[in-house]
């Protein structure tokens, strides 16, 4: 694999509890079974239109929204049921949503790409490659100008890094010194585009120097390191000193969407890269220091499963919006 | 109170800006330059760079921030400095002011007001001078107004950021030197009905904005020379339209024409004719008429654009044409 | 020989590649993806990188490139994913493509074609199921056409390509797997024609692009249950409209339902029913009638998607109501 | 002075012949004088809707566009006079355009900010900040993919450096290594903002670092320094290395536009700068190398103010054009 990406040194050498590592990988692993059974019902018709899985970058939601306050503010993609999971949107209106059922997060207007949750501060869901960055600086700036010490995060992918949003957004930003927390997942294909074919310069980090913000890069695959790296950047933030940028080297272990035949990448390198799953590179870890048995592990998936059996059903036996209310919404009044 | 469309704008940002914390103006030398239009001038001065902010040339940024900070609880007033500039912020536009509050299941809305010049008439050619509400006003989620007199100035701000969600609001660039009495205590106005601006009996013009005095000069000139009483509608709010109050008006005089400053073809003037026709068809004496801009990007040179836009003249045409008079 | 649109597509790809060395595509994964609608999988192998190029997420700089490719001597071919994203794009196309051969007194043209594609259907929701097709044909200097047809999946790109100004081409999202039966020596067709896809006597619906095949449709089933002959109308070309064809059917009818996936204020129909009143006013038995979009950003739950957007019964029901029949 | 730009040490002392130096003398004049009797005429009220005078601006033009070819080609903005003028359009064409007259290049289409001009490959005359960028791109890649060794120069303000356009066009061009020469104007002011409320970064040459794009400054006020660099980085794009970026550090010497009234900056601030002059300064190079004289300088005035005095004459006895041939050019056919 040739974009190998490189360990801060260190940084998963952090002292954290067993408590709080088990709760990482409960949270990695309801993102992946979640999503698992997502595919199956993509299958099965249940749901519809486009699906983004998430599968293989568990770690960058999991370990960056440890770093996040229930006040924070989240500005996500169309890859984003991890990060509502883990935010707390409940599994059963996740699921509810994308079977377009009136129980759903959104009243089944918006599916899985447009996932919204006003009591955890999650504002989307945004499917326009880089049309979220605006967003989170104009969040964070009401946050500044109404004397909040809150963290916006904003999630996006490397492709929207090409986006003339990003720049703006990066400038106003830093320009204004507004509490902004730009998370790059950078998985190295937007679609089939391979970064080197989107980006004349890869190194991303580099471009942050552009707006004069602070950045860093982190292994994405590593859970406690994009924990230990995202808590930094977080505080740094909220300390009032300006954005931050940082970038998750992580990888999609699944086709870009549901539609995607993956013409444009060699099986090799997908295998390679889930040698690094997340998943049991943590499984691995706890257990070898003697902090997790496979009954754990059995454990947690047992809970996992039952939770995302209970969405399904929550989602199954859903209702349909009467046809009658199709416009309602578009006004406040 | 003598005063102009600029300083009732003026006026109406201070009252906003000074009655509610939450109100910030942000845009491209709103500040410092005063405004590209002069709008803003003596803002920064009086509330601090906090509340008067120049963004870097950003568009989409500054307008997708404005969202942000509206989601976040502020009332945002963006200004892009004309319609034009502002076709580089329409994904922030469309897909997220407009779609916000229905892809969330109604969980967020977005008070912004996003404020612009627009029109021709001052020969600054094809990227200063066209006219794109009407076609902002096909977005559902958006509502749009059109100030043309000084009441509207004044007035239409404070609705607007009242609204919950996100106005546009366009100045004619022609407007902001119009001058004219104030009432002192004039303040807020309602924004979604038209308003009959002059009375007639034989024909309907229906217009707004930069448009407005060239109808009711032709208005004018019809009942000299013709003894034509044309009745002269401005729509203020051109979306919602206020169907209504057009219908009667054209059920009345039976013969209406429909004055815009966008292209003609796809102009909301043609969504206003299809609606009179679908409205009151029996009660027609004549098909609706349109006075529009010519299809050709806005020229520099004064008299290709007068000829290019609607003016009392080709107004005063299509009446006597729509009444059978020799033009 | 039986062919997919998409397909067909494919093949108007390749011999306009073939034929002309100055013709490339552009746009995001045209290349190593395969097009995101797999109208292009097999040129990058067959063409080569430098003729099919994937361009990196810029839709303004990939646009505007094609536009100065097209100054350069080039005939590109640019893909938009989807027209919403093409908002992004906006200025480039509206503020130079547009323009530029005006405002240049002549000088410069700007033979470029972008394609797109457009409408719901899929259940994609309020940013990929939008259909701006009928606000661009507002724009002079642009010419738009929407292929609806596999005759015309196969042969407007070559007629696009041959024009010297901007041609964007509206692919409905719903056609890509449309299959039938195209003859093998279909070739390059005219792209300002409308034509009457089904002749009738007692009503004209107007349509285009995706809406086609559910007037055919619900004139079928008129026909069947009613004893009503509609005109079915393919407008093919947004702009220019063939406006001569539209009247000539209406003033043999005297009766229209325009139908169009655009929402209804501001739409395309509204502006073919106000030509329809201008032209034909006095043959009308009824006034022109519209068939389009709910009033709201599209959905994505399967039942309020149909909903929101016209239907064959929706069709059925519009001309049953202008036929004075029985819904 | 806050903003002294640093001036890149030896460059003035390359060899130029004297025929040279005059002739870049005589541009700049050109310019100058062109412009002042254009705002004479603004006040007079034959040329009117937006005048934005290059007046202080003149060596960049003048000097950049001496590393051109005929072949070339060059994309501007609307603060475009000089770079027309020293092009080649012909003084009396341009006059006649910003009169609305029919002789005018456009046809009275265009006025002062859209010039263009076929012959010299000169393609506007954009008054859409940033809009140009794109466009001078895509000139760029019909040129190497039709195998022909031209540059195309693209001007452009500090402004416009915020805008998203610049940045997916600094990374498209050099991701596709095309031959593309950006030319910033850095005058310090977008209007009435000043760089620093505009820019996290102010140091422009730095961004080019995010496209991994060669880069250099240069002291805009001195004709001699910009040319020098403008031939370096303009060999080295046509040479098919890939598109350079050349910062010009200058100032405008008068308002944005007629309707500004400079509130946003200091009276001593412009005569700092006027101090710096580029013509006055190579004047006094050149008298002091004993290369020109008094007379010298009065016959180059002499010849530009006729030229200028032959360019309102023929504007002024332009015609219009009718008023039938409104709709004439926006199709082809
Ligand atoms: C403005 C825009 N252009 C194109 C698309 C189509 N599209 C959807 S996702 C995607 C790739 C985005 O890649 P990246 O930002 O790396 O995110 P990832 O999908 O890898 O998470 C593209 C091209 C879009 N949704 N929006
Ligand atoms: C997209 C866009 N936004 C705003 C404007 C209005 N405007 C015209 S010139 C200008 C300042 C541009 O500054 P800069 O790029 O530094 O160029 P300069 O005028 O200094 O030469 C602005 C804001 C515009 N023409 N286009
Ligand atoms: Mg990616
Ligand atoms: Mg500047």
């Amino acid at each position: 694999m040739k974009t190998e990406p490189a360990v801060p040194a260190g940084v998963s050498a952090l002292p954290v509890d067993r408590a709080h590592l088990v709760e990482l990988l409960h949270q990695m692993l309801r993102i992946r079974h979640f999503e698992e059974k997502c595919a199956e019902l993509y299958s099965a018709g249940r749901i519809r239109g486009f699906l983004h899985l998430y599968i293989g970058e568990e770690a960058v939601a999991v370990g960056a929204l440890q770093a996040l306050t229930p006040d924070d503010a989240i500005v996500a993609t169309y890859r984003e049921h991890g990060h509502a999971l883990v935010r707390g949107l409940a599994a059963e209106r996740l699921m509810a949503e994308m079977f377009g059922k009136a129980e759903g997060c959104c009243r089944g207007r918006g599916g899985s790409m447009h996932l919204f949750d006003a009591a955890t501060r999650f504002y989307g869901g945004n499917a326009i490659v880089g049309g979220g960055l605006p967003v989170a600086v104009g969040l964070a700036l009401a946050d500044r100008m109404q004397g909040r010490p809150r963290v916006t995060a904003c999630f996006f992918g490397d492709g929207a890094v090409a986006e003339g949003e990003f720049h703006e957004a990066m400038n106003l930003a830093s320009l204004w010194k507004l509490p902004v927390l730009f998370l790059c997942e950078n998985n190295l294909y937007a679609m089939g585009t391979r970064i080197e074919r989107a980006q004349a310069q890869v190194d991303l980090v580099r471009k942050a120097e552009s707006y004069a913000m602070p950045a860093d890069a982190v292994d994405g695959m590593d859970v406690m390191a994009v924990e230990a790296a995202a808590r930094r950047a977080a505080e740094a933030v909220r300390q009032g000193s300006g954005p931050r940028f940082l970038e998750c080297r992580t990888y999609r272990f699944r086709a870009h969407s549901m539609f995607d035949a993956e013409l444009y990448r060699d099986k090799s390198e997908v295998e390679a890269w889930k040698s690094r799953d997340p998943i049991p590179a943590l499984i691995a870890r706890l257990t070898a220091a003697g902090q997790l048995t496979d009954r754990d592990v059995a454990d947690l998936e047992a809970a996992v499963d039952a939770e995302i059996a209970a969405a399904v059903q929550f989602a199954e036996r859903g209702t349909w919006e009467p046809v009658e209310a199709l416009t309602r919404d578009v006004y406040s009044r | 109170m003598q005063t102009t469309y600029r300083d009732a704008l003026r006026a109406a940002h201070r009252e906003a800006l000074q009655r509610d914390p939450r109100v910030f103006l942000m845009g491209e030398d709103v500040g410092r330059y005063g405004g590209s239009y002069a709008v803003s001038k003596g803002l920064l001065e009086e509330f601090g760079p906090d509340r008067i902010r120049d963004t870097p040339l950003s568009e989409s940024t500054f307008v997708g921030a404005g969202i942000g900070a509206a989601l976040g609880g502020l009332r945002p007033i963006v200004e892009v400095m004309t319609v034009n500039f502002s076709l580089l912020a329409l994904d922030q536009i469309v897909n997220n002011a407009a779609t916000l509050r229905h892809m969330s299941g109604g969980q967020f809305n977005v008070p912004i007001v996003i404020r612009m010049a627009t029109g021709a008439g001052r020969q600054l050619a094809a990227q200063h001078a066209h006219s794109f509400e009407g076609w902002y006003a096909h977005i559902p989620g958006l509502r749009i107004v059109a100030p043309a007199t000084l009441e509207d100035a004044r007035g239409m701000l404070a609705t607007a950021l009242e609204d919950p969600d996100p106005v546009l609001m366009f100045e004619h660039q022609t407007l902001y030197n119009m001058e004219g009495p104030l009432p002192d205590e004039a303040g807020a106005v309602d924004i979604d009905r038209a308003v009959v601006r002059r009375i007639g009996t034989d024909v309907t013009v229906i217009t707004y904005g930069g448009s407005l005095g060239k109808a009711l000069d032709a208005a004018g000139r019809l009942a000299a020379e013709d003894r034509i009483a044309a009745e002269v509608i401005d729509l203020r709010s051109l979306r919602p339209l206020d169907t209504p109050v057009i219908l009667q008006s054209v059920a009345k005089t039976r013969r209406a024409v429909v004055v815009d400053e966008g292209w003609r073809s796809g102009s909301l003037s043609a969504e206003i004719s299809a609606r009179i026709t679908e409205g009151v068809f029996y009660e027609l004496d004549a098909p609706v008429a349109r006075v529009c801009s010519a299809e050709v990007p806005i020229p520099y040179a004064k008299h290709l654009e007068d000829a290019a836009i609607p003016q009392v003249g080709s107004i005063v045409d299509a009446v006597r044409a729509l009444m059978g008079r020799q033009a």
